[in-house]
């Protein structure tokens, strides 16, 4: 009912754990499957190790999440050695993930993580809390965007998903330009920009003072991000960003993505969101008589 | 919109030369082997086991180590930080039981909560075992001799007070009495692994504190995933079971530092 | 304890009636003055009169409100005989609003309705649901914002606050533009573009498709916008989005607001949400022994 | 995420040749006098009061009108529409009481829905005053005879059914009881204002249905404030008290319409 062909790749239900949460180990990403995600993406990599931010990193409040992690990961070579751990115990659909500070290094990551026995690759040009660090935020900037894909493609030995920030107005506009450069997909969306402030410390509750807001209040940005990009370009989505039931992962779909990504959703339902999502999701398609994914995707712009 | 809590100290108790015990007035509500992310804005936030908590006074017992625990030796009674949680998994509180607690450096503190809970219980039997380099470095004598149904057993690596040896040299005698047996651990890991290899062998109960490097406290980021499992130990854990200890083979094997790589002990 | 000086006027407290929250009549502007708001921001009004977009214009969710109300309005001479009226029956400050589809008329719907007796003139110019009616948004063009901003206030007899949209990812050098342009004020933020799909009618909700969402889950983007904001502006800033609490409130203080609108309040703890949120406020400053919003204002930022 | 219940239209009821009931099967839990609104995909979603609820299926009494009426009326049992609600305030339900039904129009449905709750009381009175212009316009006679303890007036503007007239000319003959005396009205807005004034008039108890034009129908939009108060009747409406109808000075004289325009009487 749920079986989901992505790029020519069986999932046995369309949700993918979405980058960053749960981390980079083999076996906790093999714990998400064991959970019932059809999928999972790792945590992005950089060329280099980094120990990211001090903490607060994250906190969780009732309707959203936010985290400014600063992006801590082992490295593209550690992470290697993870991913082929994964892939001894595991034949689920592997979606590495990268990021860095320029388009060459993009390039070069993706060479070295492609070493990996990764299904896909996805691009991460979205975080919203490293901006300052590596000059213009690329998710804005049509150029970057442009020459990030075509760097990544041509390192890249498996199908890539470039992966886009809520916080671009025109995020419709960026997802053809990445399209024209060669995505194979486009993952959307990133965290959107935010903010906790403390009262009593009269502080941001993050080191990092700002942070990216996921969970519930994302959902309806997140929806009509991938609604817009749905209308303007043929290759699949990875509809991510607030999903936390089975009613929002078939919205998502209705507004025509492929995949689904599910992250914080683990915070607000727990380990086992995923087996929760697929359940609701189906009993839905029962009750009104929906038999496959494919005959919503998209229905929403009829 | 909820948040975490920023609480003056109360009340500071120095415990060794670089130990102290800070209490907070507020119904916390936790269970012993539970943690808390402590927080000092601008700094860090780091995990911390309840050393005590009565329902209105909780308290820390806490080891200078890095940037965060000095800034904290350096606070005064009236100063706040950011408290979150309780999180995580507790030890079993059982009657009629025989415990023995096994407690290496700071696991004193969470082993002294729990021990705490059962005085007065007659049908409960607790045999501690305390260890640390010397005598200036064990914690909590006195407060663990005011709990009359328990023992108190030390062991220091010079001899200056109690045996001169391991903790664990001190369990194994103690394993054969009659009534049924909880051996409950916490400590540096390679202590508690080889607690749980003795009450493998003796076929004893008996629950671990693992603790791993962690971030959010609350199972999101995947820091304290450990192998095979991929469980995280902020919400599986830190208090597991023997027979999911034993399924850790990472356990008393290796860990990870904040960016995931691998440490071995 | 909540006094609050905006641009020389006093407010008894910060609490302003958010614009298109209880709509455009002097009597419903009262009712809200009666429910503990210092002061009040009309609905926006246009030249002529709009009908807006057919039902379901608006819907309120667990965390979230949104709307595409179509910027529905009597147009701004019937505006300003209600805004006569109010001033008939309430000396309370009072901000008009205004939208408009070019320069131009933004200049002329301006100079119209300061025949009202207006305190203050918002200027709308972040309504995420008619974009494509009115062509190249707005809010996230630099030249657009410089040129209505300036013919308002060559138009207007009253201060005015340029509202700003939190999609724009640069919001606060748009700020740093309207404050050159002659902006006494910046309101931020309008809602953020999000939709809702009702999956059992396999279609958006709104009859406009996309809305704006506005609510708990627009908080912590909208504490981000302002803190962004203050960092780079000396005018005052009138914080708007998400604001429910007593704490909400605080906090947006701290990153710097002088100013708080709130709207869909209203819809989550009911009529009287601003008297509770100004009794949270004054009670959260007894225990933190803040005597005055002036020495928290910003303080975020320390 | 909450959203409105999508409902299959379960029974339609032709009533008169522009007046049909929709039947929907769901546990609505609404009180007479509150509304729905109700939504057709793609067209629009407009307000409707309750004719019917037993808290398994409820029903709406529907005029055909303009866009979103006519829609409605094509459509057929199975057919599935938008249900958000219910909202608003209710007409009070007391015992022991002589209640005054002064209905027009579809004003007889929630009025009837309302007179259901009373069967088989028998402390509870009813005098049911149903106004139309012909006698085939006459709304639920069959139902309303079913109520044995009420009792029905008919006025129709031709005469063609009961007195010829108004409705408010058999309102004054009835005030003149024994027992405690509840005038409730629903129907057009002049006739309400005239019941308002005779109840005024004679000190007696007196509920009114006020509809404004509705958008949001939570008290959000202010489209349905009221003057001089500036209270919204999605919220404090449709149903006030005689004491508040009568501080309604744009009661009976103005409304407005969708852009917030007033529009005289
Ligand atoms: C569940 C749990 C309970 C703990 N309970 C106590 C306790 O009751 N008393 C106590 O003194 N300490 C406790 N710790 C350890 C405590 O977290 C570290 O002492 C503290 O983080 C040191 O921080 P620092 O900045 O002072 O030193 P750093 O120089 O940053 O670190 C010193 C060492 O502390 C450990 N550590 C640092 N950060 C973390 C982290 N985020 N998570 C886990 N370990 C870390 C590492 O081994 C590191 O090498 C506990 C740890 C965990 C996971
Ligand atoms: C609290 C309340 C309860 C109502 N209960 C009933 C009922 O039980 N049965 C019934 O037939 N009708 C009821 N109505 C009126 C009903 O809402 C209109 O008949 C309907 O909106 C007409 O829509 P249309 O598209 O068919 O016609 P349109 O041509 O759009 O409108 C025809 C007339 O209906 C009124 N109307 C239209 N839209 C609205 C609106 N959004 N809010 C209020 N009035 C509107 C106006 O007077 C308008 O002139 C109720 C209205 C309110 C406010
Ligand atoms: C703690 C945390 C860490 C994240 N790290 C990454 C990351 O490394 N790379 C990335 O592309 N996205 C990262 N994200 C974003 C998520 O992949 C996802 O796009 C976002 O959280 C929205 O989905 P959600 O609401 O389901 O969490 C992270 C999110 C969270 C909460
Ligand atoms: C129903 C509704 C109508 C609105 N209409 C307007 C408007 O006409 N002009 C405007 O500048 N903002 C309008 N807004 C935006 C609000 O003024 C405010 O900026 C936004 O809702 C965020 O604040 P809140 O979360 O407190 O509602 C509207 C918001 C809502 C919910
Ligand atoms: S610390 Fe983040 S999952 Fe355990
Ligand atoms: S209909 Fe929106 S406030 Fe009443």
């Amino acid at each position: 009912m749920l079986t989901t062909n992505f790029l020519g790749k069986k999932f046995k239900n369309p949700l993918v754990l979405a980058s960053g949460i749960l981390g980079v180990t083999a076996a906790s990403l093999n714990n998400a499957l064991k959970q019932g995600c059809g999928g999972v993406t790792v945590k992005s990599v950089s060329l280099l190790p980094r120990p990211g931010h001090p903490n607060p990193t994250m906190a969780g409040f009732d309707h959203f999440f936010i985290n400014a992690v600063g992006l801590s990961n082992p490295g593209v070579e550690k992470a290697v050695e993870e991913l082929k751990k994964f892939k001894g115990i595991s034949d689920a659909p592997l979606i590495g993930s990268i990021f860095a500070g320029t388009p060459e290094e993009f390039g070069e990551v993706a060479t070295k993580i492609c070493a990996a026995p990764i299904d896909f690759l996805e691009v991460d040009i979205s975080c919203p809390n490293v901006s300052k660090e590596f000059g213009t935020p690329f998710a804005y900037d049509i150029k970057a965007v442009e020459a990030i894909t075509k760097k990544v493609k041509a390192s890249s030995k498996v199908p890539i998903s470039v992966k886009l920030s809520p916080n671009a107005w025109n995020i419709d506009e960026i997802a053809v330009v990445a399209e024209a450069a060669g995505a194979d997909a486009i993952t959307a969306v990133n965290t959107v920009s935010g903010m906790v402030i403390n009262v009593k410390s009269r502080q941001p509750l993050l080191h990092n003072k700002q942070g990216g807001v996921s969970g519930p209040a994302l959902f309806p940005i997140a929806l009509k991000c991938v609604y817009d990009i749905y209308k303007k370009v043929k290759i699949p989505i990875i509809g991510t960003g607030g999903i936390t039931t089975g009613e929002d992962a078939l919205a998502m779909i209705m507004a025509g993505a492929t995949l689904l990504g599910v992250g914080s959703a683990v915070y607000f339902r727990g380990d086992e969101v995923w087996q929760k999502i697929a359940l609701e999701m189906e009993e839905i398609m029962r009750e009104e008589n929906i038999n496959s994914l494919e005959e919503i995707r998209g229905c929403a712009h009829l | 919109m909820k948040d975490s809590n920023f609480l003056p100290i109360k009340k500071i108790v120095n415990e060794t030369d670089s130990v102290k015990t800070f209490y907070f007035q507020h119904a916390l509500g936790s269970n012993p082997g539970q943690f808390v992310m402590l927080w000092i804005p601008g700094l860090d936030q780091k995990p911390f086991s309840m050393a005590f908590d009565d329902g209105q006074t909780f308290g820390l017992t806490i080891f200078k180590r890095g940037a965060l625990t000095e800034k904290l030796f350096s606070l005064n009674t009236g100063d706040r930080v950011g408290i979150a949680g309780p999180y995580g998994t507790s030890f079993s509180i059982k009657p009629n039981t025989h415990y023995i607690m096994v407690a290496g450096g700071y696991g004193a503190a969470p082993l002294g909560f729990l021990a705490e809970k059962f005085t007065g219980l007659p049908d409960v039997k607790i045999d501690f075992i305390a260890g640390a380099h010397d005598d200036k470095h064990l914690l909590f004598e006195e407060r663990l001799s005011k709990i009359s149904n328990l023992k108190l057993h030390l062991a220091t690596d010079d001899g200056s007070k109690g045996h001169k040896g391991y903790v664990t040299d001190l369990l194994t005698p103690l394993l054969s009495t009659e009534q049924k047996s909880l051996v409950v651990t916490c400590g540096p890991e390679l202590m508690e692994k080889k607690v749980l290899d003795i009450c493998n062998q003796n076929n004893i109960e008996c629950e671990v504190s693992i603790e791993r490097y962690m971030k959010c406290g609350v199972g999101v980021c995947g820091q304290c995933a450990i192998d095979p499992l991929g469980i995280c130990m902020c919400t599986h854990g830190p208090v597991v079971s023997k027979e999911l200890a034993n399924q850790l083979t990472e356990f008393g094997n290796y860990h990870r530092d904040k960016t995931g790589a691998i440490i071995k002990y």
